[in-house]
């Protein structure tokens, strides 16, 4: 196999691709958003429910590629149990992560998160890794949709 | 010539040393092209036409009485009778120069049916005002360029805009055409000569008598035609002809849109500016003739040089006495190549387990477009990538053929003159390879 | 810094070298290129840009998972935002590429008063469809492209199109101005930043202003700005600004609009096709966020890449830490240098017997309009032409000026940051012998 | 003087610009017809008076250039006395000799009118040329107006 693709296409993202975690529509959510990646033209939805300033339950539906479907998974593992700071401190992180253009940077607090970060070299991809985020944070502001634009 | 005869005369390789972009390498890989139907590549012959212009010639045109303006003027006019005969119109007063594909539709979208004199009938059609429930029948596999012009005309003017359906195969559902003709007042049909998403090459000289019929005029998209077939718009009769010519070894940021001459001198002016007028008073304003009544401000002069470069280049292909015989003889060895290439990669990669291929016309260019279970297109688009093949993933801007097919979208090869066996085995190799990483 | 001290660090022989077509000999003497304001001639720096980027990174932008494509798309977004940087806008959202000027002013002319929500206002004007007498003011010393798109658009709507006279010595009446302002429901205000034919600058903040005050809009013909003047969209304040690249030694086939973004997302959609659309289905299309929504089909990708090239070339000629700095450190160092060759060249031909120059005004760019007494302008021309001078005969597409000034034609040199001393002699001495040939 | 211009400008050229034949209305002309040069905006009228299938008068007026001006003057003298045959039979030789991109051609029956052999070389000139005979050809036909376009 290819070794710049195995930077991009790492093992954790293939398998939460394979079999995402959270994909299904959450019943009692108390918020949710509906994201669009225009360079494609895929959809996810984040469905989110709260109590107290945290994030108790997350999930997502959509159809995405590789990269956005293990986001989107990832990222429900990520922030569930959080608090709203601490999620939108992840997102600001992980957003810095896969858009700086510098090369030596530490970003081992992501966690499993990190394996995103050969996205960088793929400027078309960038959107992939992020729109369920941009999605997530619709959903928490209170707004019913995000792009990627 | 028979298609072994016209084989044996192509050589694939030197052709693809007149193009030095192919010898990019990717990553370290070999570049294998095949997104020749977003953009073909550039030939040294262009590349050095526009050096040389720039270094020597570079003036404006028209009106200039000095020397570089006169020389610019002479190459620019020579360019757009190199494309008369590309198309074989019969005068270079019907070759337009736009700014592509694109903008040859919206030109005759804004001004076909806004004449002033309400009740003109030119040629086949007539050419007043739509009204409310007119239709415009655009077919289902259209690209967004030759469907969102007609919609914005729909939503000014009341007029209804049908999609012709397609079957299965991705052919026109001509059946279906038919009926569509007969039901309401259908002023005009767009469609495209070859599709950019299934490859079909649609039958319009027998659209263009259907529509002619009763009394609709057709606008066809030539953007995918360009690159493959050796276009005769007289033969065809369509009433308006696109090309998009960054897709025809040109550079970006010219286009033609052929109209008959007798319709476009009853169309009124489209865009107002230097060059489109004859005389300018605050009290009125008259207009050139053609072609420039539709070319306002300064033309893109090096893109339609470069245009006109490409065009000899192509011709310098074939064999022939005049400019248009080895224009037909070079598309007969292109077609003949780039199809033998496209058939050979279907059929090895119907082998692939999980592919579907969408596009099965009976008449087909050398356009792929295919899917793989389970796997994303723009996760095929990047493993290809990475083993230097670049395809194009997407809805290729035609989402109405996505939606038809129950797809989000394809990852689609498309050929061009220069492209080899050893790229549909690239291609074959590494679709293979792409369902191992995914599923 | 001083105009001394500006003018002792420009070296213009130095310059000169960058641009391989000054050595041209025509019919065997020195070429004395002062048809700038027609188009200027092309940088090694963009001539080379252009051939790297055809031999190394031709492709389609946008949406393009492969190398190539998101190779050029790097490119092609940087170059936006150099673009960005020239005008000082605030967002390349605000940067909306054109075939040229001309396409810019249509543009603007198509999509700002065809709003479908009829009363909605937006910054300083209402963008609600025009009625009949509406007023739109044309200054009289406009550019055909900044005259004709407004008379097609009031021939469409009613409205009325009004010039705003201009004085003996080329400078607009601002007195008329205020009160033609003062005159019926006026939506906008059409001017040129720096006129063509008569080389004035014109004060388009004041303008501007006064405009706003009464709620019409601005739209600016930056054309001849663009060469000789560091521009500041912001600082003007005008709502929509246009560039000719191919006057700002960039490539032809390309243009920029900018304008303000509000309006801009207030505007409906101008032409269809690939890249405006979010999605398009035909039960209903929706569309692309700023800038790609006035932006349809391929652009014009080498025309980009050229006239970001052409502008980093430019900064490259001036000091500073950012690129906004060295832009505007250059256009000082280029006015500078072309007023200093302009006002010389005023001077020495108003010595000439027979000669008279027309655009006397305060603010005045290194554009000479000139006749001489019973010689045509066109004779003047060629004559020129044979001693290697080029310079523009006619009416420069700008007949209302010619009937304001009771003349059928001028000829026209205008300067470009390469010219010399060298070539204003060579102007002064070929235009001193006209009289003897035809008198 | 620059010898490629003395090729445009010939002496004869000259003189008849500084000094138009026949430059005057014809009151009484039996056909007249206007014609436009778009490439520059400029215009001529040309009158013609004919007797049994004769031209027994000729003039022009309007505004040109050097060589437009000199060709309506001496297209007047070339063709008074003509019939309406010869006339267009000169027409044709003359619009032969200024478009042709052949060098080595015989236009010495055109007499005078061989001086604007020159303007071959300018081919943004030639309509200068022949807008007067394009107009002379559109009266002549009934037509009331000529472009050269
Ligand atoms: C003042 C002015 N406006 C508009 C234009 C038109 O520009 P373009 O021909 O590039 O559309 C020009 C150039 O000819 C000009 O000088
Ligand atoms: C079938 C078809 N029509 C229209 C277009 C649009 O051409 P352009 O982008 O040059 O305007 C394309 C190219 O993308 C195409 O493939
Ligand atoms: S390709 Fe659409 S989200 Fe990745
Ligand atoms: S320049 Fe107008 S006729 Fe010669």
């Amino acid at each position: 196999m290819n070794p710049d693709l195995r930077e991009l296409y790492q093992e954790t993202i293939l398998d939460h691709n394979r079999h995402p975690r959270n994909r299904r529509k959450l019943e009692e959510a108390d918020a949710e958003a509906h994201g669009h990646n225009p360079l494609c033209g895929d959809n996810v939805t984040v469905y989110v429910q709260t109590e107290d300033g945290k994030v108790t339950d997350i999930s997502f539906d959509g159809n995405g590629c590789a990269i956005s479907t293990a986001s989107a998974s990832l990222m429900t593992e990520a922030v569930k149990g959080k608090t709203l700071e601490e999620a939108e401190a992840i997102f600001k992180e992980f957003q810095e992560m896969v858009t700086s253009t510098e090369q030596e940077q530490d970003h081992s607090e992501l966690g499993d998160l990190e394996v995103f970060a050969g996205v960088r070299e793929y400027p078309v991809r960038i959107k992939c890794a992020t729109l369920p985020w941009h999605t997530l944070n619709a959903a928490l502001k209170g707004s019913e949709s995000a792009t990627t634009e | 010539m028979s298609a072994a005869a016209l084989a044996s005369h192509y050589d694939v390789e030197r052709i693809r040393g007149d193009f030095p972009i192919l010898e990019t390498l990717v990553r370290g890989r070999r570049l294998v092209y095949l997104d020749n139907a977003a953009t073909s590549q550039k030939p040294v012959a262009v590349i050095k036409a526009l050096r040389e212009y720039w270094e020597t010639s570079n003036a404006n045109v028209h009106r200039g009485v000095h020397f570089l303006s006169m020389k610019a003027t002479t190459q620019f006019d020579k360019a757009r009778e190199t494309v008369r005969v590309f198309l074989n119109a019969s005068s270079t007063q019907e070759i337009i120069f736009t700014k592509g594909c694109s903008e040859g539709i919206n030109l005759v979208a804004a001004s076909l049916f806004s004449t002033a004199s309400p009740k003109s009938s030119h040629g086949n059609g007539s050419l007043s005002p739509l009204e409310p429930g007119d239709v415009l029948l655009v077919s289902n596999m259209e690209h967004h360029s030759n469907i969102v012009p007609w919609q914005l005309l729909a939503a000014r003017t009341g007029a209804i805009v049908k999609p012709i359906p397609i079957t299965d195969q991705g052919e026109i559902d001509q059946n279906a055409y038919d009926d569509l003709l007969g039901q309401g007042r259908v002023r005009l049909v767009a469609v495209n000569h070859v599709s950019n998403s299934l490859g079909t090459i649609n039958p319009i000289k027998l659209m263009s008598q259907k529509a002619h019929a009763i009394g609709a005029f057709v606008m066809v998209d030539g953007a995918q035609a360009g690159p493959h077939l050796s276009i005769d718009v007289q033969d065809l009769d369509a009433d308006f002809y696109t090309l998009s010519c960054h897709k025809i070894y040109a550079p970006t940021g010219i286009g033609v849109l052929y109209g008959k001459k007798t319709l476009l001198e009853a169309m009124p002016p489209y865009q107002g500016g230097g060059d489109m007028i004859r005389t300018v008073d605050f009290s009125g304003t008259t207009f050139a003739e053609l072609p420039f009544k539709f070319e306002a401000g300064t033309p893109n002069i090096s893109g339609v040089i470069g245009l006109g470069a490409a065009i000899e280049y192509l011709a310098s292909l074939g064999q022939g006495e005049s400019l248009r015989e080895k224009l037909v003889h070079s598309f007969a060895q292109f077609s003949d190549h780039e199809n033998r290439l496209a058939r050979q990669a279907e059929d090895q990669l119907r082998q692939v387990s999980g592919v579907r291929i969408y596009g099965q016309a009976k008449e087909k260019a050398s356009v792929i477009s295919f899917t793989i279970d389970g796997v994303h297109p723009h996760d095929i688009g990047t493993f290809l990538d990475a083993e230097g093949v670049a395809v194009r993933a997407g809805h290729h801007c035609c989402m109405p053929v996505m939606t038809r097919y129950g797809i989000p979208a394809t990852a689609r090869a498309s050929f061009a003159l220069y492209n080899t066996e050893a790229d549909v085995e690239a291609l074959v190799k590494a679709v293979s390879n792409v369902k191992e990483m995914f599923a």
